[in-house]
């Protein structure tokens, strides 16, 4: 497997919520890296803490929120392979200004409430523009409207002055796109870009991003929690579970191996998944609150292979293929037994 | 499945929201959010309903159970049009059709135990008194519901998204309805959590035979629960039959776009989705003949001009479209 | 203060109320409207210090025949308007002809009917007010239907405007006059500069004025409108440099404790009263009203209220602020001023010292005994007093709390209500309400030495009574003594029928006179105020007070 | 089962059935700021009962022997002109300002709920006619009323009359809270606990009763603290020019009208001072409580 | 929109209506007699003078008919004439309301241009030591009596200065004898303004500085704030150019409805700095029952109180895209 240059790599990411009642750990030891020309899905159940990484990319966490020291989100798109990358999480606010919407930028869940409702659509790209390169406003202009002719959107110059509330939700996350774009970041973070979006309009969106990604190399980070989606789009797929994650695999080897007990309880339990007319598979229980996790394995409560050891400490990496990479003890042993 | 009894049977029935304040008259510009819906509903089977966004599946369903007024058309429930009855019988009713609401969080009042929201629909309708009858009654709903009848004294708030869900279902089960409109129980959560919701909702079916309207604007979940299928657009059914019929041999070209948006969960059966342009126009505008036609890849100069009837297809398999049963 | 017009002397008087505009004598009606009338215009005669008549428009004192009824009064050549034109006795006409029109609407046009020819000029029935006579410009005569004392001040007294002026003057249309009264045009030694309500009015020479060498030395005056919190800080700080006609000894008492400040007083001519309502419940029992007054400490009431506090300067401490009026009378009045001041006393005036068992023995004698609850009762009627208090009243906070003490204590029911001051005149002015109440307190001021104010405070006119006669008492005997007294060309006998009068209404017990005190006027040590007297304020004044 | 606020299983796991009440006093109790506001006003109403009685004066006493006494001694705050025991008045004043502020909330939100509730849960025609009835009384002035108002009640004691002011601002201050009620009535009666209710079929009753107006009452709660403040302030308003409370009966704002008599603005500030220091004091303790009680049923939270 | 605001206006006149009935009679309940105050308290006058001015007043008819000859004047611009003052009332107002229109305006910009950049930065820096403060200082703001906090201002400060003006609009020696120059007269009046100013300003402050930090409050932690941030803008651009401008909205809204009251004067302030304003006027002439004027007043400021709602909702419309009035 040909390996791509990397765009970011993550390490130790931990970010703490300074809450009343007491740290809540929303990412707590995260790792993973990106590769050009490549797109990560993220999976995980709701509040696991993907958008809250996906944030912390970009420096915006905020209040009370902190990267703790030691996280480093080390960016590398701008230098050359071998060399040493910026860490996001100790850069300056002005450094990491540069970085934000024009080497790595981001598309959020809610296009609607994520565009400012009082400044035109076309003003909120040329924004974008002008903001990182020296560019006349008719050019930037100029460039919006091409941008939103890019992202499928018909009759852009007059989409440009619209107001977001003038257009529907999916114009609106193709507009986000096209903001995001603007700038031919070498990162494009999605967070749950379709989610909100009906599927007719989702398989729009997607393809896409996936004509995006053929045609400039960007790499993508998407985060979702539906498989299908992963299936569709990803090249490689983190899990996450409770702030960390449990297993990253490439997309193919993920779906026809997985190898985390809550891996495999996902899948299981989605109806496309399932068997016709059985009863789904459960995971029964729910998250554990990111306030009081427990020291053992996160997953502990709800798996069903649990051990006492599991309660006892935290798994740690196991290799099981090239780029496939579990957390979990029982995946340890049965990976010792087999050799 | 013709033997089954009929247990509901949607004539006509039309919705409009008039643009402007007050009643609707004819001619006013409105929402024609439902617009002629016809279908029958079985004992004991699931009819799913999927759309896209807005497409009036809410709006039918509250209709049904009479949430809504209906504009005109008939809802005979169990023989006896649900429109024509007053308040106090309406009220009677209530006990028969259930309804079960899509936003965990506002469609429990926050201010009450779960004790108090299951029990005031059982004091209600005169089936308990307050008593240790009624606490054991309530006990039990939730024991089968999955909810532990310790949590009975808690608030709505101290409860996780599913668990909520649960409530609203041991709510709408407190009466032992026979009937339940089911408006997207489970798309505000989480996949591990979806399938337990699912779960209970199947098994409280098969253990009263309870009919259930499932609404939903995922095919995959309509796909697992139900037993017929219809797809809506603008207002319109356009599409219904046997799930696995319409899975495997759509008709009509909105339901094929549909399906053919799903994103499989397979990563080897990548597809080049096919994707159909543009979005659901609003649907105080609706397009001149059939309201697909501006997005239909197939639309010929007829469907813009004449509305297509409803043909069935097939036994029991119905299509509005002019070319239904060409694909 | 500075100026622009830096050598200019210049007066500024505060006023704590707004002026209301209505400058012309006809229609001036406050006591701040009248200042800007006294220093615009002129009458034929006017007050010295010693309350005095002495001419000002006229050469002399007016002659009156042998029967009293004509009035004849010569003018001085000279005086001129601020327009340039002399005044002459057909603007004194003028003057009187507007105030004796069928549609003048204003406060001044009362006591005219006795002159000849008013009823036919008034209703329209006569072209001409044919009892003002003109034979020469310099000579007005007054002809009357029937003598009367105060007939020389009234017509003296009166402001006279300019009939050129007003030239589009004519019979019924008087509303020429009332308009634009801020752009005065009198014979006065000042001249209105500007005006707003709001902030007061400024006043300049009038270059037509003839003053003799010494008088009218101050230049521009400002009435200013000021705030009654910060009204002393004012005059401390220098931003007005007069205080006129002050009565609350606080303020006094603090501009005397300023070495800056100075202060003169003198006696003022007002009263203030207890009114008691002859018409309505137990105030309509005679008893009542004398046992009522006989209860009230009225002597402990004034040396409470016009006591000096203890910061004040040992200079003012030396003036009594107030005292008990001897009767309801003006304190001005050149024929019972000085028994209503205490200065001379009569027989048979009963002045009811405060005295509980003189007040308890009256009631006892009238029938009026205690029930079980201590409040006396008469034929099944309770001994209840409704007593109308105007808000915001210093007076009232003393007093108040005084009397309920007393009269509780004699078998009284007070219920005392609280109102602003239109609202209790509306209901005392008004002999419908005359059932809804008991008593109210109300404090009244003369502008002329004469007794005839007594003539309407009597009154049993049933179109006057409510208006002027607020306890309601109707006793023929007493107006017939007024009338007479009124009616009298002969000072002497006038003097002795209004003595006589005195004491039949005090007899009556109508009115409580509660206080009667000191004026005094603060001002700025660089002001020389000499020339004032109790019938001539500041403004009337001008002639002798200078500025530094 | 008989009703308990917390079941503690075998496992030791303690299940409490925490309440938005109890929830709301646990962070109202947790907002200092807000605390210290109930604990002052609590201290004022206190004080203001309390005190007047302990200092056995009657509203009627004078002792025109020692007036304008400076504070200290016999008399802690000194006296007034006739002599009064200023600290008395002061506390005296007290308990008539904030009865005012109390009677005009109340009325307030009786009238108010009352108006907003049915406008809001009936809508239609019965909604606008009631809106525009609140427009109309929103702009009609205080003062001319109060005159006009005061006069029908002229021979009420002098001590009652200030439910006549209190009455008016309660009657003139409702618009506001309706319009409130409404909205949120509105918004909860898009929410579908209520379509819920209309679909098990529960009765008008509780749907009002126990649905609708416990959600309200929060609302309610805060805005009748508010209400309160803005009343006792309207209050010293009025007595300030007059028109409300008036002597001998004090008030908050009556006393400061002392101050309009020059003398005892410059020479006995303690104749006014404290009565405005007094009044400020309350109004924010009560707006401190208020801005508490915001926070603490914020419905953000709850969920 | 222009037909949108006539239709607003037309709306407006039943509701004026109502309003002109309810002030005449109260104005006509309050105890008190407009003739009395014709002549001015204490003077002298016969009974048959004052029947006299009675019917020149017009009061000798019926309630009913008196209001009827008012309507009709004032529907024909005359507001009648003053029976203390004897002009007419428009004038009155007229001279007057500018006054007050000029210490509203310069307070109102003296509380904004603080309000607006402390009420940013707390929102900004919620929870801090700065928040905290600004907190505490505009509830001190909102809860001091107005007239107390200018009399103690007067007793500390303006006792205090030498050549501090304590009252008025204007030097009275000045305006009456004329101002050597316009700067002269603008400092004189400045130096006059600064009490009232401060304590109009802060009460204002205090109220906006409330609002744009609540509104900014909930503006800040908005989707859209995060995107901008994700942009790369600079933080004072993401506040200002996309906080600020929708926290504005409804502060644009408020604005509307405090822009009447901008002539409508505070009574009691302008009592206690005996400014020349039109609030002044009015309770004079309460207190001395210049009806005429005093309803003339009322109506003034009901006018103006709905021209308020409209010009708020106006505003809203022209800040907010969102909002279109078409229909
Ligand atoms: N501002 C905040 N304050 C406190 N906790 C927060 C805050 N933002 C996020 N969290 C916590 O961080 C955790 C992770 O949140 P995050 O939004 O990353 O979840 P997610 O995986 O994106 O979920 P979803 O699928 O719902 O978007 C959650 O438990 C959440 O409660
Ligand atoms: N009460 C109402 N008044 C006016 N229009 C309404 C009302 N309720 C729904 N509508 C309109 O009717 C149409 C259908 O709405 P409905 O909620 O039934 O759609 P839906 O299919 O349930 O959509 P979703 O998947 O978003 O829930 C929409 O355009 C909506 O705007
Ligand atoms: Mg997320
Ligand atoms: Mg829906």
């Amino acid at each position: 497997m040909s390996v791509n240059k990397k765009v970011i790599k993550v390490e130790d990411l931990r970010v703490y919520f300074h809450t009343k009642k007491g740290d809540s750990k929303a990412v707590d030891g995260n790792h993973f890296t990106m590769y050009e020309n490549e797109t990560l899905a993220i999976v995980g159940e709701s509040g696991c803490g993907k958008s809250v990484t996906a944030m912390s990319i970009l420096g915006l966490v905020s209040e009370p929120g902190e990267i703790m020291p030691g996280s480093q989100i080390v960016y590398m798109g701008n230098v050359d392979r071998d060399e040493d990358g910026l860490n996001l999480a100790t850069a300056t606010d002005e450094q990491i200004r540069h970085i934000r919407g024009n080497e790595i930028s981001m598309i959020f869940q809610e296009p609607m409430s994520s565009l400012n409702p009082v400044i035109t659509v076309g003003d909120q790209i040329m924004e974008n523009i002008l903001t990182h390169e020296e560019v006349s406003k008719e050019e930037a202009k100029q460039r919006a409207i091409e941008l939103l002719s890019e992202v499928g959107i018909s009759r852009p110059e007059k989409v440009v002055d619209n107001y977001p509330f003038q257009l529907s939700g999916g114009m609106c996350q193709r507009v986000m796109i096209a903001m995001a774009l603007s700038c031919h970041p070498k990162l494009l973070i999605a967070d749950e870009p379709t989610t909100a979006l009906d599927v007719t309009i989702q398989a729009q969106i997607l393809s896409l991003m996936n004509k995006l990604k053929n045609e400039t190399g960007t790499s993508i980070m998407l985060i979702t929690h539906d498989l299908g989606v992963v299936a569709q789009v990803a090249d490689n797929v983190n899990v996450m579970y409770a702030g960390k994650v449990v297993e990253t695999a490439p997309v193919e080897e993920l779906f026809s191996n997985p190898k985390h007990p809550y891996t495999i309880g996902l899948m299981n339990s989605m109806p496309s998944l399932a068997e016709e007319g059985k009863r789904l598979n459960t995971i029964e229980g729910s998250v554990p609150n990111p306030l009081y996790l427990p020291k053992g394995c996160y997953f502990a409560d709800r798996c069903p292979y649990v051990t006492d050891r599991c309660k006892e400490g935290q798994p740690v990496d196991t290799k099981i293929k090239s780029r496939h990479h579990v957390w979990c003890f029982k995946v340890e042993e049965e990976m010792k037994q087999e050799g | 499945m013709a033997e089954k009894r009929k247990i509901l049977e949607v004539k006509n029935l039309k919705k409009y929201f008039p643009l402007k304040k007050g009643k609707y008259k004819e001619g006013d510009p409105c929402v024609k959010a439902v617009d002629d819906i016809t279908f029958d509903l079985y004992e004991g089977e699931t009819l799913g309903l999927v759309g896209e966004s807005g497409c009036g599946k809410s709006t039918l369903g509250r209709t049904i159970i009479r949430l809504y007024e209906p504009t005109s058309g008939e809802v005979i429930f169990e023989g006896e049009d649900v429109a024509k009855k007053s308040r106090k019988e309406m009220r009677a009713l209530r006990e028969e059709m259930q309804f079960i609401f899509q936003d965990p969080y506002s469609s429990l009042n926050p201010r009450m135990t779960v004790f108090n929201i299951l029990a005031e629909p059982l004091i209600a309708h005169g089936k308990f008194k307050r008593g240790p009858e009624l606490d054991a009654y309530v006990k039990d709903l939730m024991d089968r519901c999955g909810l532990p009848s310790y949590y009975c004294y808690r608030y709505p708030h101290q409860f996780s998204g599913g668990q909520r869900q649960r409530i609203g279902i041991a709510r709408s089960l407190a009466l032992d309805p026979s009937f339940i409109i089911c408006d997207e129980p489970v798309s505000a959560l989480d996949v591990s959590i979806q399938s337990q919701i699912i779960n209970l909702m199947k098994d409280m079916q098969e253990e009263k035979n309870i009919s259930y309207i499932f609404i939903s604007h995922d095919l995959s979940v309509v796909k697992h629960i139900s037993d017929r299928v219809g797809v809506m657009y603008l207002g319109s059914m356009m599409e219904l039959a046997d799930k696995n019929e319409i899975y495997s041999n759509p008709q009509h070209p909105y339901t094929r776009a549909l399906i053919g948006a799903i994103p499989l969960p397979d990563p080897t059966k990548r597809k080049e989705m096919k994707v159909i342009q543009g979005e659901i126009p609003s649907n105080v505008n609706i397009p001149k003949g059939c309201k697909f036609n501006p997005r239909c890849p197939f639309a010929k100069d007829i469907c813009r001009e004449q509305e297509p009837a409803t043909k069935e297809v097939k036994p029991n398999h119905f299509v509005k479209c002019h070319f239904g049963g060409e694909f | 203060s500075g100026g622009s017009s830096s050598n200019a002397k210049t007066l500024t008087v505060s006023v704590n109320q707004s002026l209301t505009g209505q400058f012309t004598p006809q229609y001036a009606s406050s006591a701040y409207d009248q200042y800007v009338a006294n220093l615009c215009y002129e009458s034929m005669l006017k007050y010295n210090a010693d309350n005095e008549l002495v001419p000002e428009l006229a050469k002399d004192l007016p002659e009156v025949s042998a029967d009293g009824l004509t009035l004849t009064y010569k003018l001085e050549k000279g005086h001129k308007f601020s327009d340039g034109t002399e005044v002459t006795s057909k603007d004194v006409k003028f003057t009187f002809a507007t105030l004796a029109d069928p549609s003048y609407a204003g406060p001044n046009g009362g006591g005219l009917e006795n002159l000849v020819g008013y009823k036919e000029y008034n209703s329209g029935a006569a072209k001409e007010l044919t009892g003002i006579e003109t034979p020469d410009d310099y000579t007005v005569v007054f002809h009357l239907v029937s003598p009367q004392i105060d007939a020389i001040t009234k017509f003296g007294g009166m402001g006279i405007t300019s009939a050129d002026h007003y030239s589009k003057y004519k019979q019924g249309k008087v509303k020429v006059v009332e308009k634009n009264q801020e752009e005065s045009c009198g014979s006065g030694a000042y001249q209105i500069k500007s005006y707003d309500k709001a902030s007061g009015a400024s006043f300049v020479r009038n270059e037509e004025f003839k003053r003799e060498k010494g008088q009218y030395q101050v230049d521009q005056i400002i009435i200013k409108k000021t705030d009654v919190t910060t009204e002393v800080s004012e005059l401390k700080k220098g931003t007005v440099d007069l205080i006129p006609d002050v009565i609350e000894t606080n303020k006094v008492s603090e501009a005397s404790q300023d070495k800056n400040m100075a202060f003169n007083y003198y006696s003022r001519s007002a009263v203030g009263f207890v009114a008691m309502n002859a018409n309505n419940g137990a105030t309509a029992d005679k008893a009542v009203r004398q046992a009522l007054m006989y209860a009230t400490d009225r002597q402990g009431f004034c040396d409470s209220y016009f006591g000096w506090d203890k910061k004040a300067s040992d200079e003012v401490k030396k003036v009594k602020g107030g005292y008990v009026p001897a009767a309801y009378w003006s304190p001005a009045s050149v024929n019972c001023g000085a028994v209503v001041r205490n200065e001379e006393t009569i027989d048979g005036l009963n002045t009811y010292a405060f005295d509980m068992d003189k007040a308890n023995q009256v009631l006892d004698e009238a029938g009026w005994v205690r029930g079980a609850d201590g409040i006396r009762e008469k034929d099944g009627q309770k001994l209840e007093i409704k007593f109308l208090c105007s808000e915001g009243n210093s007076v009232l906070e003393t007093l108040i709390p005084m009397v309920k003490k007393t009269w509780s204590d004699l078998g009284v029911d007070l219920k005392q209500t609280t109102v602003d001051f239109s609202t209790l005149l509306s209901n005392i002015q008004d002999e419908s309400h005359d059932s809804e109440w008991n008593m109210c307190f109300l404090a009244t001021s003369f502008t002329d030495n004469q007794d005839a104010g007594a003539n309407d405070s009597y009154t049993n006119n049933p179109n006057n009574m409510a208006v002027n006669n607020y306890s309601r008492i109707n006793d023929q005997a007493l107006v017939d003594q007024l009338t007479k007294a009124r009616a009298d060309s002969d000072e002497k006998q006038s003097k002795a029928d209004y003595v006589e009068a005195m004491k039949m209404a005090a007899d009556d017990a109508g009115y409580m006179p509660v206080y009667s005190g000191m004026q005094f006027n603060l001002y700025n040590k660089k002001v020389d105020l000499t020339g004032t007297g109790t019938l001539r304020n500041w403004s009337q004044s001008m002639d002798t007070i200078t500025v530094k | 089962m008989a009703k308990k606020d917390a079941v503690v299983l075998e496992s030791g796991e303690k299940i409490e059935s925490i309440g938005p009440w109890t929830i709301a006093w646990r962070k109202f109790r947790q907002n200092r700021v807000a605390m210290a506001g109930l604990i002052i006003f609590i201290l004022i109403v206190i004080a203001v009962i309390v005190i007047p009685p302990m200092l056995g004066y009657s509203v009627n006493d004078y002792d025109l022997s020692n007036p304008n006494l400076a504070p200290g001694g016999e008399h802690l705050l000194g006296t007034d002109k006739q002599g009064r025991d200023c600290l008395f008045r002061l506390f005296l004043g007290g308990r008539i300002s904030i009865m005012v502020g109390i009677i005009a909330a109340v009325i307030t939100v009786i009238l108010g709920c009352t108006i907003g509730g049915i406008s809001g849960y009936y809508g239609g025609k019965l909604d606008n006619l009631l809106m525009r009835f609140a427009e109309i009384v929103y702009s009609l002035p205080f003062t001319p009323m109060i005159i006009a108002v005061a006069s029908t009640m002229l021979w009420v004691p002098q001590s009652q009359k200030m439910y006549t002011v209190s009455l008016l601002i309660g009657l003139l201050s409702w618009p506001g809270l309706a319009r409130l009620v409404r909205g949120q009535i509105l918004t909860l009666r898009e929410q579908e606990f209520m379509q819920a209710c209309e679909a098990l079929g529960i009765s008008d009753f509780s749907k009002i009763f126990k649905h609708l107006l416990p959600n309200v009452i929060s609302l309610v709660i805060v805005n009748a603290t508010l209400q309160m403040a803005s009343a006792i302030l309207t209050e010293a308003g009025l007595s300030f020019l007059g028109m409300g409370v008036t002597a001998p009966t004090p008030s908050w704002g009556n006393l400061m009208n002392l101050a309009r008599d020059s003398y005892v603005f410059q020479n006995y500030p303690w104749e006014w001072i404290p009565a405005g220091l007094m009044c400020l004091l309350t109004v924010i303790s009560i707006n401190l409580i208020g801005e508490g009680l915001r926070d603490a049923f914020d419905p953000k939270e709850l969920q | 929109m222009l037909k949108y605001v006539f239709k607003r206006i037309l709306a407006m006149i039943p509701v004026l209506f109502i309003i002109s009935i309810v002030i005449f009679g109260t104005v006509k309940a309050m105890p008190g007699d407009e003739v009395t105050a014709y002549f001015g308290a204490g003077s002298k006058v016969t009974q048959e003078q004052r029947d006299h001015v009675r019917e020149l007043l017009g009061l000798d008819k019926s309630l009913p008919e008196q209001y009827v000859r008012w309507v009709g004047r004032m529907c024909t611009g005359d507001l009648g004439s003053s029976i203390t003052l004897k002009k007419p009332v428009g004038t009155i107002i007229g001279d007057y309301v500018w006054n007050t229109f000029y210490l509203n305006v310069v307070s109102l910009i003296v509380a904004l241009i603080f309000a607006i950049p402390v009420g940013i930065k707390q929102a900004v820096k919620k929870g801090s030591v700065f928040d905290n403060f600004w907190t505490v200082f505009s509830l001190l703001g909102i809860s001091v009596p107005t007239f107390f906090f200018a009399l103690v201002l007067i007793f500390f400060i303006g006792l205090n200065i030498p050549g501090m003006p304590i009252n008025g609009m204007r030097d009275t020696m000045l305006s009456s004898f004329g101002y050597s120059s316009i700067f002269q007269e603008i400092g004189d009046i400045a130096l006059h303004s600064i009490l009232p100013v401060i304590v109009l300003a802060f009460s204002s402050f205090a109220s906006f500085s409330r609002y744009v930090r609540n509104s900014m409050v909930e503006v800040i932690n908005m989707d859209y704030v995060r995107t901008a941030r994700s942009k790369g803008l600079k933080e004072k651009t993401v506040i200002y150019k996309h906080a600020f401008k929708n926290a504005q909205i409804p502060l644009v809204t408020l604005l509307g409805l405090y822009i009447p009251s901008l002539f409508s004067g505070a009574v009691i302030l302008e009592s206690v700095f005996i400014w020349p304003g039109i609030g002044k006027v009015l309770i004079d002439a309460i207190n001395q029952r210049d009806n005429s004027l005093v309803m003339a007043c009322l109506m003034f400021s009901a006018l103006l109180m709905l021209l308020g709602n409209l010009l708020s909702d106006i505003c809203y419309t022209l800040v907010d895209p969102r909002i279109k009035v078409d229909e």
